[in-house]
């Protein structure tokens, strides 16, 4: 087996993970820094049989692709901030639908239009909350090329799985920096196909009735089953209904298909954690940086792990409070005012003892931002 | 030397982060090094300063960006003074007469190179100068060889112009002679 | 416009980005770029202060004085 | 087959108020399929949010109730993905040219086979009667207490302009005429537009003094008049009723298909 | 002085509140639960010499009253979560440029088209957090029209002196409602009017330089001061900047006017606190049943209290945890799964004794509802 | 008033590339403002995001550089709330057509006395070169690199049908026509839209090899004719310049005034 | 239409909502509500078949049965 | 009695609402007393059924929705057998044999007045139906005046329409004369 090796951008690795995972048809509106999805995948989804539309906004872009979703297909649609808020509607349509689809926010320097070509991380929280009423989540984050590749794999894996959208939030830096990427094999990364019903014609099939196992069988529009889909609370034909106990059902089905399955959608990387006094969890581009003065800091002997995360949500609480059991403290390293922060001191036992080292300059964070922070909370001093 | 931290800075039009990719890339495919490039956008992307990072390593490369190169290409003025400060102390300074002016700075190697002059007098085509510096970096630093980069080249450019980044490149490498493996 | 008679072809240097559009379209062929790809005019005697080459340039880089407006 | 075949029994009688023109666009829709002989599973119909846009749950086709204004989006692809299927988006005023205007002429523009059918009633019905893009100076809605002052789209003219190939109007009391003009435009290998006047006794008339139901209707016959007719010369208050546009372009669908070829290597 | 005394639904209460504190420009698009105030404005604005538009859509809404807002005028929007969801970028802007206005969210059910005419407070975690990047941003609710007509006040306040957009979170519960509301006599409440540059003309006025109090003064667009706003990062002349100084000076000012002032921001109401054993923390129509409920068990000599919050962003968690420190149990009483629940968490010294009494099948949650809850929470069973 | 008394020139050079169109228009709407002689004060600037919103940051007015797409949207809030404003909104085609489209339908709708210019480049500069809803079938682009099958809008007959009351086209080449126009737009009490074709060499130029800025300029003289020029019947694909719309209707503002006073009890 | 030979007014009285539109339009005034506010065929024997009520009716709540498409 | 729950339900057009908001603003404007209504909106408003409740007390009320009505008035079939299962037991029932077939129950008042008869007969206008209705709640209630009423029916009913609706109310008020202050 040879892998086809390349050389090439983060936002490349992202649709190279998407076309390796069986992408079929994607909607987009250009905007830095995710520009390099759309105009890849303009080139590269008709070679593959594959559909690529530019629409009028970001709005209709993820309207689109849910739209495809329905059809049959995988889909997918990438943007920034701007964007990314602009689809939180069409995101919980999804939410509510339960309709897979992967949504890429390349983060770049926040609020507003920002700073466009710098990167951040400060869509963290929109991603977990912009959704208006109570819903569920899965966001996936990579801090390198390889990774990006597989996480989009995973991504639409979990689309699939759980149909439920989901969210890939890389950064600017990530999606802007090249380095190595090798393309598995074709069977290399397991793949999730979508589950489709096995109810034949004629006999009433139920979109929204979970077999045992929880998954929601699907039947493609222009099948044999007919049925509705809407955005409001709905029975499991997909009909409209205000019954109380339906909806009661419908949202805890929403948010427990997520929520109780916060430790099997957890990926991470560990590094030194065993022995480490200290610990650092990061995501994303920070994490290199993080990941960087922890492989310093041990050849000098200094015991400094790093808990890498890279599904953001649901959060990995338990792991988190796990790995952090014990450890003098905790720094979350990320490019924000404090995001995940809030999430790892909900966590742990001592939140007192988790510190940030984070910067919000649209500055890629280094490795002695770090030093610095480190060194003051050892009491060190500047 | 473990890592080369390599900064090409110069203005939209000159092509340095096309450089910067090829021979990040040429590191990565055919030299079995690591490497990892990276760069400034924005408005600068629209005529003004250009800067794009290659870090070359044995080993991993995790923090992708350059604080203090080793090596600084700067084909402006204008790059030159923003990025001069960076070079780290005892770093190689790359430019060209035709555009830069270097003032004296203790602990740092000024090469001055008349790559214009040269790809202007032997091709005539201002459009491949980003490859003459190429030539100058590579045997600079010594890790990548000249065909490699043609190798990439040949995956980029067509078949018609093959010849020409060929001539460039070599431009580049021989004028560079004297400063061959200055970094290792 | 174009009556007035010219008394001074003022370029900004700074502001000029050689990009040609006043020279190729200057209906006198007065313009010309120089080794720095600034607009000069070289033959401002064939210059007839139509303003052509101001109003289009997209950098406010030239300004065509002439005897009744001198600013 | 009767067109009660092609309707979800089980939530009728429907949601609409007694005399809503929505109904008689139901009414027409169903027949224009039947005429078609297509069958159910070819056919999806897309709605936005409103009352108009509950039509999609009363049809037994494959059916997408989606966001206010959106139709026209998920329906893009929804088409795209699967160009076989048949789409029918049928929206409301505020639906279609208010809050989703932008999605409206840019499919327009697009040229991509689908049926828009804007259920004109010029008013928001669904959220109790405040005035839309099609309402008109001079009308009363909750949000105009003083007379609206908003002029009002021409949906034909905008179409047009925005590039749709098929683009026809009636109303209600039309009934037949409506039928024939939605079967014509499902046919249509393009984007297709019908707009029907649709009366609203609840909000719309009742705001306007109108009169009941068969009042409003009734009163579509007399405001209207076919494409170029002498009334319209005399009148030219007139509303015209008609096929506006009908022209054969490439069709997005069909020209995708050709870039993957391109892109396969072939052509 | 006698109060004029109406009999009005809560949106009412909500628009009477704004007409009070000077509201002069209104834009906005329909929307079950919050299209009363829309409606009410169009009649009424005009007769106090105000304007009302009716947009396109909820996305040009929030623009035009922005751009209203810079001419000098008092503005607000109105609007439910389909339409929130889809002001978020527009609300991003106006914290960036530090533009006063007032966004009303009546809450439906949600996620998605939900249940419209039903209630939820379902959107409290988006009104933090639904703009990309970071960002602070305030937000207050109320559970009785008196209160709402004061929030209202209170929310054009905060708007002008701090120069920040301000989200009023009603419910379809309080908005729909009826009940008495007293006018308060003009003057009776304190207004903030827009602080002005007293810079000349011909003086360089800076639209983003605070005064020594932290206040920026403004100037009318049309004035003899001409300035720049942008949503980019910006110096104080408000034009774009990437300088990485510039930039972390202003996210820290965005982030520290708001965080630094959370208990200048907050507004709340006790019941009880003093000897009580345990707590419940509410807000809005589900403060209504707390209290309800409070007061129920009182008469039998339980020892029950109640925290309102009516400032719900910033998080008043100092108040928050000073309250219930030493307190059984606190019982969060909310129509979502649990949103202000985790701040609560976050906030008191013992998560462990932070209950949930939620509701979030569309109904109202009743006094029963809590009062089982406190049976279970008390261990005393169903 | 020279016109550098209207830019602020701190920012000069501006960061747009050499021989971009945006320039020009920005040349041609400073000698615009300098010939109605208005004070600087009275002039409000609202733009989107791209290249050509860009404009904003450099004219010495009030200036507002908004939201990709929701320039008109502002600029509707700042001149109702303060009618006595002129409000010029540049938009890049993208930010005009593709994302803003409804705003620019509805500002158009309403008549509300604002100037539109719609800088067309026929391409998304800002990000790089990806098609716009005024590419056209056949052209490059990043995002079709197959050559584009997105049929494109004419501005002109888009703005007609939603209502816009002055409605103008010209290009970079033609600077004098097109001070004359942006002039005539900002005196117009409607909504005024002006179309200027202008050159992105950076991007449409090179994807679609039309050469340097002076080619691509120069083109535009060849691809268009006054309109009902002899040279269009001969040649129908000649692009039409001129002003194609110019009527009184009643203005938004105006209208809005009156509501004011009859809710006052006037009139 | 309208030559086909009535049958039948079948008039599902849980759909109809007594909007009154096909009383009103029925060009032979065949039809009237009833004290519950339903159609009914009062003038069955004036009917031409014409199934205007039919194909307005917004409730889909009349059908006109002929003798050839008996359904 | 501390606190009047009351439950008004019927179809779409008969007018609860509308009659449940003028009962509860009477009480709060003219009787000095407290009030809150609130009603169940939705497809609902659209034809079916309707639902307004109104508590009328001399404190403070918090919940705002009634949970078990002491007095319900259903105007239709479906709204009685939709909202009858919630009456307090010992509860009154007011409806119109016009449109309600009452069953018994037991500990239920069940008072069957002729409301719509009376109304066609005596005013002949359907409209002012659900005014009657009032009338006859008011004097149930006993804790609110006709002429109280009467107050708030001139700040929203044109001065023309008026004198109908007094009629209305007084027609109602008589009808239930009855079971004057049942309720008390
Ligand atoms: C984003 C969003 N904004 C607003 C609404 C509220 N809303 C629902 S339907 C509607 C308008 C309905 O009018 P129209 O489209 O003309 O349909 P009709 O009810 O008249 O058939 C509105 C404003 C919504 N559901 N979502
Ligand atoms: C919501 C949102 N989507 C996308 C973008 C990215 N974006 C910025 S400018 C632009 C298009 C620019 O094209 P055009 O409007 O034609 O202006 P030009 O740069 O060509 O002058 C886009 C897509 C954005 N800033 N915001
Ligand atoms: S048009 Fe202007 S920028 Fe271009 S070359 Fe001439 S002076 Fe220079
Ligand atoms: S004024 Fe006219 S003739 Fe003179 S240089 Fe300019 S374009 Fe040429
Ligand atoms: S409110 Fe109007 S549009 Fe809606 S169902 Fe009733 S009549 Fe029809
Ligand atoms: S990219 Fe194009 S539009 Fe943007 S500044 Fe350059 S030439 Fe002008
Ligand atoms: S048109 Fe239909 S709903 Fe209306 S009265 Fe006739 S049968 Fe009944
Ligand atoms: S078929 Fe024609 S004539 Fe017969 S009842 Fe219907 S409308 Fe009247
Ligand atoms: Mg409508
Ligand atoms: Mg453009």
């Amino acid at each position: 087996m040879s892998r086809q090796v390349k050389f090439v951008q983060g936002n490349e690795a992202c649709l190279e993970g998407a076309l390796y995972a069986g992408l079929q048809f994607y909607a987009g509106y250009p905007i830095t820094p995710s520009s390099e999805i759309t105009e890849g995948l303009a080139l590269r989804l008709p070679a593959v049989g594959g559909k690529f539309i530019q629409m009028e906004d970001e709005i209709s872009s993820i309207c689109a692709i849910i739209g495809a979703s329905l059809t049959g297909h995988k889909v997918m649609t990438a943007t920034s901030g701007p964007g990314f808020s602009l689809m939180q509607e069409g995101l919980g349509y999804a939410v509510m639908t339960e309709i897979p689809c992967v949504i890429v926010d390349v983060m770049r320097g926040g609020p507003s239009t920002g700073l466009p070509t710098h990167g951040g991380q400060g869509d963290v929280m929109q991603a977990r909350w912009g959704v208006h009423g109570d819903h569920s989540i899965v966001a996936l984050t990579a801090s390198s090329h390889q990774d990006v590749f597989e996480m989009t794999v995973e991504a639409f894996n979990i689309a699939e799985t759980y149909r439920t959208p989901v969210i890939l939030l890389l950064d600017e830096a990530i999606g802007h920096m090249r380095e190595k990427l090798e393309i598995p094999e074709p069977g290399e990364l397991p793949l999730v196909e979508r589950l489709r019903t096995s109810v034949r014609d004629g006999v009433n099939y139920h979109p929204y009735l979970p077999r045992e196992d929880g998954r929601l069988p699907m039947s493609d529009f222009g099948g044999v089953h007919r049925y509705n889909v809407t955005g409001l609370y709905h029975d499991m034909w997909g009909f409209p209904t205000s019954d109380p106990k339906m909806v009661h059902g419908l949202i805890r089905h929403l948010h427990d298909k997520i929520e109780n399955r916060v430790n099997v959608l957890a990926r991470y990387k560990e590094y030194f954690l065993e022995d480490a006094e200290r610990i650092m969890v990061s995501y994303g581009c920070s994490a290199r940086s993080a990941l960087h003065v922890v492989k310093d800091r041990r050849l000098r002997g200094e015991k400094l792990g790093l808990l890498e995360l890279q599904t953001l949500w649901p959060f990995p609480a338990e792991i988190v409070r796990d790995r952090c059991v014990g450890k003098k403290s905790v720094i979350v390293v990320e490019m924000n005012m404090g995001q995940i922060l809030h999430e790892v001191k909900k966590a742990v036992d001592q939140p007192d003892n988790v510190f940030l080292a984070n910067r919000v300059d649209g500055e890629y964070i280094t490795p002695p931002d770090i030093y610095k922070i480190l060194r003051l909370i050892q009491g060190k001093g500047v | 030397m473990e890592r080369h931290n390599l900064v090409f800075t110069g203005s939209g039009g000159q092509g340095v982060i096309t450089a910067a990719v090829i021979l990040a890339e040429t590191a990565v495919l055919h030299e079995g090094l690591v490497a990892v490039q990276s760069q400034t956008y924005g408005a600068a992307a629209r005529g003004g300063s250009t800067r794009a990072d290659v870090i070359i390593a044995k080993s991993e490369i995790l923090f992708p960006k350059v604080l203090q190169p080793n090596l600084l290409v700067s084909l402006t003025q204008e790059a030159y003074s923003l990025n001069y400060p960076i070079l780290r102390p005892g770093g190689i300074l790359i430019s060209d007469p035709k555009f830069v002016n270097t003032e004296k700075k203790v602990d740092a190697i000024a090469i001055q190179l008349p790559m214009y002059q040269g790809v202007m007098d032997e091709i005539g085509k201002p459009i491949v100068y980003n490859v003459c510096m190429l030539g100058a970096v590579a045997r600079i630093i010594g890790i990548v060889k000249p065909e490699s980069i043609m190798k990439v080249l040949e995956t980029r450019i067509p078949r018609g112009f093959l010849e020409m980044n060929q001539k460039a490149l070599e431009l580049g490498y021989d004028m560079a002679a004297p400063y061959e493996n200055f970094m290792n | 416009m174009g009556k007035a008679k010219l008394k001074e072809h003022r370029i900004n240097r700074d502001w000029c980005k050689g990009c040609g559009i006043c020279v190729e379209l200057c209906p006198k062929k007065v313009l010309e770029l120089d080794a720095e790809e600034k607009a000069v005019a070289v033959r401002p005697e064939d210059c007839i202060a139509c303003k052509l080459c101001e109003i289009r340039c997209p950098d406010l880089a030239i300004e065509i004085i002439t005897e009744p407006d001198e600013k | 087959m009767p067109i009660k075949d092609y309707i979800r029994e089980r939530f009728f009688p429907h949601m609409w108020c007694p005399g809503c023109g929505h109904g008689t666009v139901l009414n027409s829709l169903l027949r224009a399929v039947e005429q078609l002989g297509m069958s159910k599973n070819e056919i999806v119909v897309v709605s936005g949010i409103g009352c108009s846009a509950r039509i999609s749950g009363y049809v037994d086709f494959h059916t997408l109730h989606t966001l206010h204004g959106r139709a026209l989006a998920f329906a893009t692809g929804v088409k795209l993905s699967k160009p076989e299927l048949n789409v029918i988006v049928p929206m409301g005023d505020g639906d279609a040219l208010a809050i989703g205007g932008n999605h409206f002429i840019h499919a327009a523009r697009r040229n991509i086979a689908m049926t828009a059918i804007v259920m004109n009633n010029k008013i928001y019905g669904m959220t109790g009667g405040q005035f839309s893009p099609l309402t008109g100076v001079g009308g009363m809605a909750t949000t105009a207490p003083y007379a609206s002052i908003d002029r009002s789209f021409d949906v034909v003219e905008l179409a047009k302009a925005a590039g749709a190939t098929y683009v026809a109007r009636s109303t209600a009391f039309h009934a037949q005429e409506c039928t024939q003009m939605i079967h014509d435009a499902i046919l249509h290998d393009g984007f297709s537009v019908v707009e029907i006047m649709t009366q609203c006794p609840t909000h719309y008339g009742r705001k306007n003094k109108k009169g009941g139901p068969a009042e409003m209707i009734k009163e579509f016959k007399d405001i209207t008049t076919p494409i170029g007719s002498k009334a319209k010369q005399e009148n030219p208050g007139l509303i015209e009723r008609g096929v506006f546009v009908e022209k054969d372009l490439p069709e997005y669908c069909a020209e995708y298909d050709k870039i993957i070829e391109r892109a396969q290597g072939g052509a």
